[in-house]
């Protein structure tokens, strides 16, 4: 990519400890790069750690290997007031609208509250703020009065990313935003972000398990499988370049309205490992169709194969 | 089935537990006010000089140093010596065994009769939920929960002892009819709140998916009430009963004192009136102990009800 | 139930009681009391009702010239309930076993030792008695011997007396005893005095009164102790029980602490004014007390009759006499202050015996003068008592344990242990010692007289009156009663109805 | 105060309940306009009057007019029922609070206290320490709110633990809220509800409590007129006067009665699950949300004394 | 196979959910119903099923199966109905058994409600339909407990219950909902394999128009209660008449479709 990253994850790894002491790794070894004005999507399967991910790019969790670096700034080892004053570039839009609001409060406290957490508006000045972004995000002003829970879902998302967006941060990190929305709500609302971001040049990652939404929206896809990025590359060449065999089953499996309706589904068999014992080697070989044997002793490196596309995949060596 | 290290720290928990009710017992009767070899003097109906108190005190090390006095107590109590009642010149081991007996006859008697009225009353109420009998049954357990215990007792004893003759006041037998009034009374109190908490457990159990599955399979409503919806119910009656059940083998104050009842709870009464400190102490560490081995026997049972409890591997 | 047999015929007494004991042991606190209430132990010497004594393992009795040989002739015929035959031998070793387990220095009460000395104790049997030289002059050596730790048991070091109990002369025999709740006696069947008419008796340790008096009435119980005198009534409306009260030799009375500001002699006679003592003993108490103003009791023949006393109730009086004093309430709270400071009496009970009802009674009077007393509960009457740590302390006590109250009148005796009220008087101390030495039974009924007045005289103690026993028994069993000693409940002479 | 009007409104069972218990509190207050006669004035000729014209609920022993100490005994049950649970509210609340917050060491120690305060049988502790202290109303309220506070404790640290991992704590923190604000914007209004539904529901066994501590003689001290001493003075006359058991015990019931209707009720007001439990739909539905959300918060630790309180 | 007409649904008293509702299902036909949220498509599948909650009642038209009208059935045929005539399959199949209960005995009772067979006979039963749904080891499957399984290996269990006493009618609310996309595509295929051998008739739920399109022979789209289209699949989703049928199929993201960027 052309210009400087703004937000790099190095080799970013989250194990949970159980508590009958097993390691469970939710994230393993993942570096990816968010750019101004770009949008970074992740996509797989449920548990396979994009929440983990993201919570550790927002500073809401401590990696436990690897590092976050913010404007080339090592930023994950702040505390107290630097962590406070970098969380203001840094926000995340979060899955279920409802669960993400404290419903003893208003929209507008709700839109309020990081603004005046930084100081940067007075509490008079609340009733314009909040009108104000509850026009950017194309609600009406009176919604200030509400109560989340007196919101339909598009319009709760819509709350919820104008308060992401109050505290007008480099980086939004949308963490399955548009998943609890059904389809047409779920467009308007990426539209919105679209324009938003396109406004305000944001650096998004989009995290979501919709194959086909991302590559709609984002610049750059991660395909994670079992806590590892296994494939990266352009949002449009998800239709015809993908090369990691999961990613392609991930492709094959979708439903689509101009499909080809008598063609036979192939769908891969088994199920997803679960991270607690995750297999030494590929973590995808279980499951593959074209597994060797060096599948199973050694786990495959992302490789760039192509300008902006790498893959971690034994297939790939040449 | 559980797994041996959560068992070995479950009892090392218990032994933390001991070892910080037995330290703060210890506290307490030390902090408190008059002492207690005059106390034990006392006891024996005697008013002790002062020399006879500083030979005593020495005697028995209660000149020590707080600590020192705790360590050869406890050193003393894992041993297996809890030392000897001030008041009833006996050890504090032979007292508490004399009173057990009592006491686990009374709770468990108390704890059938609970059990056999409120999971057929809290079942009606929660199936015919809403209609009369639901109505009835939860004001009837309402009312059982608001009253005090020893009223209740009180009450009974002169209802069912003095009007209608039924049971004898006393008896020397000690059998079932001297144990019946103070059984039925705790009865009341506990079998209202049960009710209402199995009644709660069946509504919860009623809403869960599993039942429409069963409904959808075409399984019987008696069917599902009794095969699938008790045994899930049970899960969390049963720990409220475990807990209970403590309580219960700790004695039961009140309705012992009213019954004259020899259990643990009159015991303990007595203990503290007479300011018995090693019997105080004995008792509680004794009732503690039953309390959380009782939590554990609750949990590991649990764990074999509960597959997904015993899968995990968790207690 | 268990108690009739196939015949119908009643074999089992059930009696009912508050009082127990912990241990079978004589030697420990008050628990030979029990031995010998449940009928198990006898004595050398009995007390009459009218505290004379009577003979009972002794047949006689005597002292020499000296004041302290005494000579006790025992029973012929009498047997221990295991067979053995109680020679001069045994009772001697009995004595002597008492006082080395009871001796201070062995960790004992040191109680009989409180109460006489021996220089030598020897047996005859020859001639069958039993010698005792005592220390000092004994007067009442007799009565001491009446005593119920005086007790003649079968010295058996082998024996667990604490759960066993002794092996003693009495009808019946302990079988068994659960501390605190229940004994079992079975009937000697070496009894030396006659015909014992149970086969078992049953001793329930009930606490509550109403309790006992359910029993009473349904039959679980054939007699028991200490009805509420609430209950007797209805039980004697009832029918068909023998309710039988008889005025103890106990006397219920509070210590002054004359070191606080009951020392105020103005104060204490304004109080003992305000107290309606007799409305308290016949209502309150519902007659369980006898009024009597007096330190000994009014039945007791120690001349209460002529006894005057000046400080009857008087509301009116007592006020004004407070008034006159300068004690009145000037800050307007409504209790008087002495000194500047309020009138407030720390008031310390036991709740045995009603002695809380009747402070909260008298509590409830003095407030209508003026004065405060707050009145708690204290478990540990003995240490409030040596502490000082009271204005007011309820004590009921047996006041001739053994046979008059002498010991009883120490409480005031300057020089004794036992002034707990810190009272001192020269005139009181002399007549005291005289009547600790006197033999003569006329010069010491003078002698007790003389204190007692001493005592009216000067507003000592607070005297609430004079505890009535009772024991009631229904009609499935006769000979039941109540003696004035306290010490026997179960004799021989209970025995079943026709 | 015209949010406090409109939910008395929509909810007027909850409103009757609070009349009724208004009710109560002014008998306390008003105690000396309602009483017919001096509680403590003792007319020792008139003991253990039946009840009569002039003497409604009778006299006791002492010659005493038993309906104005009842009515008096509301002034100490009630007082020391809502001083207790305010004590025992607030005392486990904020430790509960705190040690699920700030989770560690601080979380580590408090709950290993409450563990141990656990396993202490609550009502034979209660006694230890009112015995040792000395019996006393205060000393009853020591003892019952050092067994007690456990119950707030390990409920506000479970409500907190489940609101530290909701999305709207994590957006809140991520928005730059600090400690304090998080603590006193969302923990405290979220948990509080559910506290104070318990605490509401609670002050009808506290009394139970009390009551049984002053039966067993290591509360309230004569001449107090407590009802729980009442019926213990009162037991000695079980067949002579048996009103003097009736009467105390009867007040006890309707009080507790109406403080436990009331918790009950505010329950319904204030369930912070209500809107969402009223949107919640199933097949064959049948239980409704919140009557099995009833209890739950109060099936706390332990019973007192095996429910014999 | 079954012939609904003039369906209407009411809540208590308030306005109806589901009005003029008309469905015809025939033996080895797929019926999608689509529609947006609350627009009563779970409201018809459980009036299909006699399981309407206490407060819901038919107040319009006719259910008939096999040309006989359900509504008026007693307890008793209710039960033979239901898990006899028709099943059902869950968004979470897992969550439908017993937590505590073992899926074997689950299943086992299952079968024996409803046909004489000894306990042997309807554990190999049970053995066979869940091997039917490509359950590797169906040994160790009935000897699990529900929570033991992955969501995709309890809804294939959830279809083999459908399955096993080859019920006339499946209906099944959103089945493939709670799964990853590469499990729904299991499922999915394993659900058409079934029907080409047992020739019963579906209706199914879903939100997800593309394997409403792929799967079904008919689609229904539902909006406030009513439908607004209905047909054949490929020609609602190739030439869709209603707006609302055609934003709905716009809107939906396509792999290679539309770019917001
Ligand atoms: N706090 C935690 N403690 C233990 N394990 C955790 C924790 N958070 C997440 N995990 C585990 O880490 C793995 C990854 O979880 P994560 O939530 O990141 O997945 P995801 O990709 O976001 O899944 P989904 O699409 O379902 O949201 C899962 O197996 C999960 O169970
Ligand atoms: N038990 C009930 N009582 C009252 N109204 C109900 C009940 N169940 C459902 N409803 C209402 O009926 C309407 C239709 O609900 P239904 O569940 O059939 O919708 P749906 O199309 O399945 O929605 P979804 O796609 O969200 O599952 C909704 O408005 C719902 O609120
Ligand atoms: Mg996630
Ligand atoms: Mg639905």
């Amino acid at each position: 990519m052309s210009n400087e990253p703004v937000l790099q994850a190095k080799n970013l790894s989250k194990r949970f400890e159980m508590e009958d002491k097993r390691i469970l790794t939710a994230v393993d070894d993942v570096s990816l790069n968010l750019y101004k004005g770009k949008t970074l999507g992740i996509v797989g399967e449920s548990g396979c750690g994009k929440s983990t991910f993201a919570r550790m790019l927002v500073q809401l969790d401590q990696p436990s290997d690897g590092e976050i670096l913010y404007r080339g700034k090592n930023i994950q080892n702040l505390k107290g007031k630097d962590l406070w004053e970098n969380r203001r570039h840094i926000q995340m839009v979060f899955q279920d609208p409802l669960a993400s609001f404290n419903p003893r409060m208003k929209v507008r406290e709700i839109i309020c509250e990081p603004l005046l957490n930084y100081k940067l508006i007075k509490k008079s000045e609340k009733n314009a703020v909040a009108a104000r972004y509850l026009k950017m995000v194309e609600l009406p002003e009176d919604f200030m009065e509400r109560y989340p829970h007196a919101l339909s879902g598009g319009q709760r998302q819509r709350v919820n990313i104008a308060r992401a967006l109050a505290l007008e941060p480099e980086i939004i990190i949308c963490d399955e935003a548009t998943c609890a929305l059904d389809v047409s709500c779920q467009d308007t609302i990426v539209q919105l972000l679209v324009r938003l971001q396109e406004q305000k040049n944001l650096a998004m990652g989009f995290i979501c398990h919709d194959v086909a939404l991302v590559s709609s929206l984002a610049h750059d896809v991660a395909v994670m499988y079992l806590g590892n990025v296994v494939e990266k590359l352009p949002g449009e060449d998800l239709v015809n370049k993908v090369r990691h065999p999961y990613t392609k089953a991930l492709i094959d499996a979708i439903f689509d309205l101009k499909m080809d309706f008598s063609k036979k589904i192939e769908a891969i068999e088994g199920e997803t490992p679960s991270p607690l014992n995750a297999p030494q080697g590929c973590p995808f070989q279980d499951r593959c169709p074209e597994c060797m044997a060096i599948c199973k002793e050694q786990k495959p490196l992302l490789q760039t194969i192509d300008e902006g596309h790498l893959v971690a995949c034994h297939l790939e060596v040449n | 089935m559980i797994s041996r290290n959560l068992l070995v720290s479950r009892i090392l928990q218990i032994v933390i537990v001991l070892f910080g009710v037995s330290f703060i017992t210890f506290l307490l009767t030390y902090l408190a006010p008059g002492d207690p070899v005059t106390a034990m003097y006392e006891a024996v109906g005697i008013v002790p000089t002062d020399e006879m108190v500083a030979t005593a005190k020495s005697q028995m090390g209660l000149d020590q140093p707080f600590l020192v006095q705790y360590f050869i107590w406890l050193s003393n109590c894992l041993r297996g010596d809890l030392g000897t009642s001030f008041s009833q010149h006996l050890t504090v081991i032979d007292l508490l065994k004399k009173n057990l007996g009592a006491t686990l006859k009374l709770a468990f008697l108390s704890l059938f009769l609970t059990i056999l009225t409120a999971v057929p009353l809290g079942i009606i109420s929660a199936v015919r939920q809403d209609k009369l009998s639901d109505y009835f049954i939860r004001s009837l357990s309402f009312i059982g929960i608001s009253l005090p215990g020893f009223w209740i007792g009180l009450m009974l004893l002169y209802v069912f002892a003095y009007k209608l003759n039924l049971v004898p006041v006393i008896s020397s037998g000690g059998g079932l009819e001297k144990m019946i009034l103070p059984a039925v009374t705790l009865a009341i109190a506990m079998s209202s709140k049960y009710t209402r908490q199995v009644r709660t457990a069946f509504l919860e159990e009623l809403s869960h998916d599993y039942v429409i599955g069963a409904r959808t399979r075409g399984v019987s409503e008696a069917r599902i009430l009794w095969r699938h919806i008790l045994p899930n119910a049970m899960l969390p009656l049963i720990t409220l009963l475990g807990l209970s059940l403590g309580s219960l083998l700790g004695g039961t104050v009140v309705v012992e004192m009213i019954f004259s009842y020899p259990g643990l709870g009159k015991l303990a009464v007595e203990a503290v009136s007479a300011r018995d400190y090693p019997l105080i102490q004995g008792i509680v560490l004794w009732i503690a102990l039953i309390y959380m081995l009782i939590n554990l026997a609750v949990d590991i049972s649990y764990s074999y009800i509960d597959p997904r409890i015993r899968k995990k591997g968790a207690v | 139930s268990s108690s009739e047999t196939e015949t119908g015929e009643k074999t089992q007494l059930n009696v009912a009681t508050e009082l127990f004991s912990d241990t079978l042991d004589p030697a420990v606190a008050w628990d030979s009391w029990f031995v010998m209430r449940w009928g198990a132990g006898e004595t050398l010497v009995k007390f009459a009702d009218d505290f004379s004594f009577e003979p009972w393992l002794a047949e006689s009795w005597d002292v020499a010239e000296d004041n302290l040989t005494w000579t006790f002739k025992l029973q012929e015929g009498v047997k221990f309930s295991n067979g053995d035959a109680m020679t001069a031998t045994k009772v001697v070793e009995s004595i002597e076993k008492l006082y080395a387990d009871t001796a201070v220095e062995n960790g004992g009460t040191g109680n009989p030792q409180s109460y006489f000395t021996y220089s030598s104790i020897t047996a005859d049997d020859a001639a069958n008695t039993v010698t005792i030289v005592t220390t000092e002059p004994v007067p009442d050596l007799p009565g001491c011997m009446a005593y119920p730790w005086m007790l003649i048991t079968n010295v058996d070091e082998s024996r667990d007396l604490t759960t066993q109990g002794p092996i003693c002369t009495g009808p019946y025999v302990i079988e068994s005893m659960t501390p605190d709740t229940e004994v079992t006696l079975v009937k000697n069947e070496n009894y030396w005095d006659g015909q014992v008419p149970f086969e078992t008796v049953s001793i329930l340790k009930v606490e509550e009164p109403s309790t006992r008096t359910l029993a009473l009435q349904d039959g679980s119980a054939d007699m028991a102790l200490s009805i509420s005198a609430a209950d007797r009534e209805t039980l004697e409306s009832e029918g068909g029980y023998e309710i039988s009260v008889v005025p103890g030799s106990r006397t219920g009375f509070a210590h002054p602490n004359l070191n606080g500001q009951l020392g105020n002699d103005t104060l204490r006679q304004a109080v003992l004014m305000a107290i309606d003592g007799e409305t308290i003993a016949d209502v309150t108490t519902n007659g369980s007390y006898t009024y009597g103003y007096a330190v000994v009791s009014s039945g007791l023949d120690f001349g209460y009759d002529e006894l005057t006393y000046k400080f009857s109730y008087d509301p009116e009086a007592a006020a004004k006499l407070l008034d006159d004093a300068g004690m009145v309430d000037s800050d307007g709270d409504g209790i008087r202050e002495l000194d500047g400071q309020n009138i407030i009496l720390d008031y310390k009970v036991t709740a045995s015996r009603q002695m809380n009802v009747i402070a909260e009674a008298q509590a409830a009077q003095l407030a209508e003068i003026g004065i405060q007393a707050n009145v708690s509960i204290t478990e540990s009457q003995s240490d409030v008592l040596k502490n000082g740590t009271f204005d007011l302390c309820a004590s009921n006590d047996v006041t001739t344990p053994t046979g008059d109250p002498a010991k009883f009148l120490g409480y005031w005796y300057s020089k004794g242990e036992r002034n707990y009220s810190s009272y001192s008087n020269a005139e009181y101390d002399a007549i005291y010692e005289k009547l600790i030495v006197e033999f003569d039974t006329e010069a010491r009924k003078g002698y007790i007289t003389q204190l007692q007045q001493i005592l009216l005289d000067d507003a000592m103690p607070v005297v609430y009156g004079y505890y009535n026993y009772n024991l009631c028994s229904t009609d499935a069993i006769t000979g039941a009663y109540c003696p004035t000693s306290d010490f026997y409940w179960v004799t021989k002479d209970i025995k079943p109805a026709e | 105060m015209k949010n406090v009007i409109a939910i008395l409104k929509q909810n007027p069972k909850f409103f009757g309940y609070c009349l009724l218990a208004l009710g109560i509190i002014l008998i306390a207050v008003m105690a000396p306009l309602l009483a017919p006669y001096d509680p403590y004035s003792a007319e020792l000729v008139n003991a253990l009057q039946k009840p009569s014209a002039e003497h409604l609920m009778g006299t006791d022993l002492l010659g005493r007019d038993y309906l104005s100490r009842i009515i008096y005994g509301t002034r100490a049950s009630v007082s020391s029922a809502l001083i207790l649970v305010a004590l025992i509210f607030s005392i486990g609340s904020l430790i509960g609070i705190l040690a699920g917050y700030f989770g560690g060491w601080l979380d580590t120690v408090l709950m290993r206290l409450a563990d141990i305060m656990i396993a202490f049988p609550d009502l034979i502790l209660a006694i230890a320490i009112a015995g040792i202290l000395g019996p006393s109303t205060t000393n009853a309220i020591i003892a019952i709110t050092i067994v007690s506070w456990t119950r707030y404790a390990r409920l506000s640290r479970s409500l907190v633990l489940k609101i530290r991992h909701t999305d709207y704590l994590a957006a809140a923190t991520l928005t730059g809220s600090k400690t304090g604000h998080l603590i006193g914007r969302y923990l405290a209004p979220n948990t509080l509800p559910t506290l104070i539904i318990t605490a509401a529901t609670d002050i009808g066994s506290v009394m139970l409590q009390m009551a049984s501590l002053s039966f067993l003689g290591f509360g309230a001290q004569p001449p107090m007129p407590e009802w729980g001493y009442m019926l213990s003075e009162g037991r000695t006359y079980l067949q002579s006067a048996p009103w003097l058991l009736v009467f105390p015990g009867l007040a006890i019931f309707v009080v507790v009665v109406v403080f436990n209707l009331l918790g009950d009720s505010l329950r319904d007001v204030l369930d912070p699950q209500r809107e969402l439990n009223i949107s919640k739909k199933r097949l064959f539905g049948k239980a409704k949300r919140n009557e099995i959300e009833e209890n739950r918060c109060i099936v706390c630790d332990r019973d007192f004394s095996g429910g014999d309180a | 196979m079954i012939e609904v007409s003039n369906l209407k649904i009411q809540y208590a008293n308030r306005r109806p959910v589901v009005e003029d509702f008309n469905l015809s299902v025939k033996a080895g036909q797929i019926v999608s119903i689509v529609g947006e949220s609350g627009s009563g498509k779970s409201t018809v599948l459980r009036a299909l099923l006699g399981a309407l909650p206490e407060n819901g009642k038919v107040t319009a038209g006719d259910i008939r199966f096999e040309g006989e009208s359900i509504l008026g059935y007693s307890k008793k045929e209710w039960q033979q109905y239901r898990g006899k005539k028709t099943a059902m399959i869950f968004q979470d199949s897992g969550a439908m058994l017993n937590p505590i209960r073992k899926i074997g005995s689950q299943i086992v009772e299952y079968l024996r409600l409803h046909e004489k067979l000894s306990k042997d006979e309807a554990w190999e039963k049970g053995k066979e339909a869940l091997s039917m749904v490509r359950l590797p080891d169906s040994d160790n499957t009935m000897k699990a407990y529900p929570f033991e399984l992955s969501g995709g290996m309890r809804q294939r269990v959830g279809i083999a219950m459908a399955m096993a006493l080859n019920p006339g009618l499946l209906l099944a609310d959103e089945p493939t909902a709670a799964l990853d996309v590469t499990t729904q595509a299991q499922i999915v295929r394993l659900m058409l394999e079934l029907m080409e051998k047992q020739d019963a008739g579906i209706v199914m739920v879903t939100h997800n128009l593309g394997v409403a399109a792929y799967m079904s022979d008919y689609i229904l789209v539902m909006q406030n209660g009513k439908i607004v289209e209905s047909g054949k699949a490929m020609e609602i989703v190739q030439n869709p008449q209603s707006d609302y049928t055609r934003t709905l199929i716009e809107t939906v993201p396509r792999l290679g479709g539309k770019r917001y960027v």
